[in-house]
């Protein structure tokens, strides 16, 4: 037993990567990726702001974290976009630095699944659907997470793009930017990507072995430096997840 | 013309079977579920069901029910509390067809239906996924007069008929937002016929403070329901919470894939 | 990023010579003049200026002091006071390039321009008029993938800096409008660089209540101008009036046609 | 002397023609289409609503009828539109009756040109601009009204159409329909439009002479019944506009 669950490490690990200033955007779900987002502000990052979702609400300080994007439990914040207007700017593309993204099947490339796995005529698993995921070559970077790694999740190429990640290979139309996903977040490990565009294991979690990282990855990641050893939560950082978390949502 | 006030079984009548029905209500919130639960116990079919950006209880229970044709919908999910039953068992067996749309093509379909604009030329983004090329009915390639360039286009959304849930209507019909409108005001505006189920009715003139933006006007609504915590089990922000236990029994249910199981979830919620 | 708070004659020095400017406010309301003042004070010239569906001094006075070279304008007029002279003199002498547009286009082309949306469609009713005919510029004919029609459409709008005036920011720089947003919420979404006169600064947490659509966050404002009565002679809905007096007396100057002549006009108005 | 100005029985004319249940839109100067509007409303068409241009409110009452259609004045009304919302219902185009619009040159078919006078690249006399005219098709019908009738105002056939009336003949590739300007109100008379859309003289005010009605039009209206001559504004009628109108605005 450690003083900390996984979710609350990811959690740790999201806030630390998160730059004073930044806006971030996020959907469904949001307790793990606002957690992030209320830690950095508690710490190195005051001035981040970040967007609850549906609710359009900018930096909501809730009395406990949200099971739900569009809970009135979000009013008041610092103020509310109208959804449509948190829509348009998500497309407009200069708006908002950061997208907190998910997916049922995450590729090498960093492309997430949210629609279908399997073929989408007939699909073995129908997933709930895109929402905004297309946005996410609109932001500077985006941070996926997922609560599941596996073979079957993290997989060499997903069965159908529905959030962009970075492109295949050189000989894929669309060329490689700076712009895509930068850090992924799972119960195992975090990864960034390699200049072509590849993901690359970046840390294990404490407790975790390399070896446990690559049986539950689907791919070979693009080789690198070591990983290291995700740094644990800090004292201090539990003490303000814990404040933020009265429900123990992070705990389960 | 200023709107009826009618019950919720009497509103849906005027839904006309197999036509394109619009449900506003964003994930766990203000679903529109007197409207909703009122039109499958008509067993109403829907030709093309639209929803909000992110659908739950508004969209699987009229799929449970086995009554929609097809879908038109960036998300069908229960958040925290897992996936849409009904709508994964209908895709996967074949027996719901999925026009794949976005959050923001679907949102922008919705101002062009509201705006007389026909079609949409899609922001940047969908260019990079697959959801524009599994069907051409929402997604055409169009030339950019101005740059020469391609890009993918969606056509305006009208709904024949759109339900949507609102905090207050006025004696004179006008309808008030409480706090978040979300997408709902979009798809009031782009429907033919609109339907509104509030939780109260409050003298004329009770509106005149409320901003821009957070109203409707009577002269765009056709009927509506009084229907105090019609949204249950979903939310409606400042007026009741989520009721996650119906929401479980009724996930219990739709799993079992038969219809008569989510029989006592067409019946009024009671706060 | 949060906003800066700067005076008037700083926050326009980030204007680039010859480019792009929105300027907000509706016929003889809202008008951001602290802003516009201290853009003709530093006689910055303006490539390109465009305003709300109706503009009045927001647009005449730069006009008449001669630094704007095209103007994409629905309306430029003074309501019960009558036309305005400068942008009359300019368009009948020929020192003006007039982009004609109506209040549909312009409204559709900055939501467009906020949105990523390349160019848009028109709604029905100006192939019925001659304004898409007289210039290529804002006009082209595309074709609909969907039906096959041809239509006119409009380009997106974007303009490089973007002047409103809003009622309050908060400590963060969060802003508020008190009752009318007009399309100056639109504008200011489609803005490269927003500034934003307001009339006051309130503590932080003040603009929570305040219901979506009313306000901008922080993080899309990149300077305030703290500027109490900034937009007079034109009104600030709840806050104080239209002064006909002083409106008057600029027709007056401006009818002469010496720029000499309103260079009272740009002092700061008080109240 | 009489009991009435002209601009009151102007709106008389047009409160008349409005029927119960319609809804109106107007842009600016809206004093005279709103005391039409309030006059049916206080008459014969208590569920009549209107819309104020700018302001987006919807059948405010103010104090006194506004100099202004964005004043601040105008709130509170039964509840405010953003402006964005109603420029989308003008193109909609199912959502409003009767569109109230002027403009400085008016045609035979209801043409109405609020740009140019003249060649529009070099003007003798520029306009103000269109604002929303181009939606008058989009709704069931207009009115016209003006302060001025001459031959330069009315005429034969507007020099830029900003505001499109009826087609000005079979040849014309839209072809006519009921929808388009259904009444016009001058300072003189007041008008309808024929089977093929063009301009009929209807009534003529008391005092004026249908000679001088004809003087003051530049083209030559459609044949049709004798004009009769426009009924006065009742006692009611008066009493009501001039509860509406405390600063005399259609008194001047």
């Amino acid at each position: 037993m450690t003083r900390w669950t996984t979710t609350e490490l990811m959690a740790c690990v999201i806030a630390r990567d998160l730059v004073d200033g930044e806006v971030v955007v996020m959907g469904a779900v949001p307790a793990l990726p606002m957690a992030a987002c209320l830690l950095a502000r508690a710490t190195h990052a005051p001035n981040l702001d970040f967007i609850v979702g549906g609710s359009g609400t900018v930096s909501p300080a809730p009395d406990r974290l949200p099971a739900s994007s569009c809970t009135g439990e979000l009013a008041p914040a610092e103020v509310t976009l109208p959804l449509p207007d948190v829509v348009s700017l998500e497309g407009r593309g200069d708006a908002f630095d950061v997208f907190c993204a998910g997916g049922l099947q995450i590729d090498a490339h960093g492309n997430c699944n949210l629609v279908a796995v399997g073929d989408w005529e007939r699909p073995k698993l129908r997933g709930p659907g895109t929402v905004g995921l297309p946005f996410l070559p609109n932001t500077k970077r985006s941070i996926i997470y997922t609560q599941s790694h596996t073979p079957r999740t993290f997989v060499e190429r997903v069965d159908f793009v529905s959030g962009p990640g970075h492109p295949s290979g050189p000989d894929e139309a669309r060329p490689y930017r700076k712009q895509g996903p930068s850090l992924v977040v799972t119960p195992l490990a975090s990864f960034d990507f390699d200049e072509t565009g590849r993901m690359r294991l970046r840390t294990v979690h404490p407790g975790v072995t390399v070896d446990e990282v690559l049986a539950a990855t689907g791919f070979e990641p693009a080789p690198g430096p070591d990983p290291s050893t995700t740094p644990e939560p800090t004292e201090e950082e539990l003490a303000i997840l814990r404040d933020l978390d009265r429900d123990g949502v992070l705990r389960r | 013309m200023r709107p009826r006030f009618v019950d919720a079984d009497e509103a849906v009548t005027s839904v006309e079977p197999d036509s394109t029905l619009g449900v506003g209500g964003m994930q766990l919130t203000a679903a529109p579920m007197a409207l909703v639960r009122a039109l499958v116990r008509r067993r109403t079919r829907i030709g093309r069901l639209v929803t909000s950006p992110s659908a739950s209880l508004q969209a699987d229970l009229p799929i449970a029910a086995g009554l929609v044709d097809e879908l038109v919908s960036p998300y069908v999910g229960f958040e925290h509390l897992g996936l849409a039953p009904a709508f994964r068992r209908a895709v996967e067996g074949g027996s719901l067809r999925v026009l794949e749309i976005d959050e923001g093509s679907l949102t922008h379909a919705l101002h062009a239906g509201a705006s007389g604009i026909p079609f949409v030329p899609c922001p940047p983004g969908i260019d990079l996924t697959d959801i524009p090329r599994v069907d051409p009915t929402l997604f055409r390639r169009v030339v950019d007069p101005f740059d020469g360039t391609e890009r993918w286009a969606v056509p305006a959304i009208r709904p024949d008929t759109v339900f949507v849930a609102a905090a207050v209507a006025d004696e004179h019909g006008n309808v008030a937002f409480d706090r978040f409108p979300f997408t709902d005001r979009t798809m009031a505006l782009a429907a033919r016929r609109l339907l509104v189920e509030v939780e109260e009715v409050v003298p004329a003139g009770s509106l005149a403070d409320r901003p821009p933006g957070t109203t409707l006007p009577a002269f765009l609504v056709d009927a509506i329901v009084v229907a105090p915590g019609g949204c249950l089990p979903t939310e409606y922000p400042g007026r009741y919470g989520r009721d996650d236990e119906t929401l479980r029994a009724y996930l219990a249910a739709a799993k079992t894939g038969d219809p008569d199981a989510v029989a006592p979830f067409l019946e009024e919620a009671r706060r």
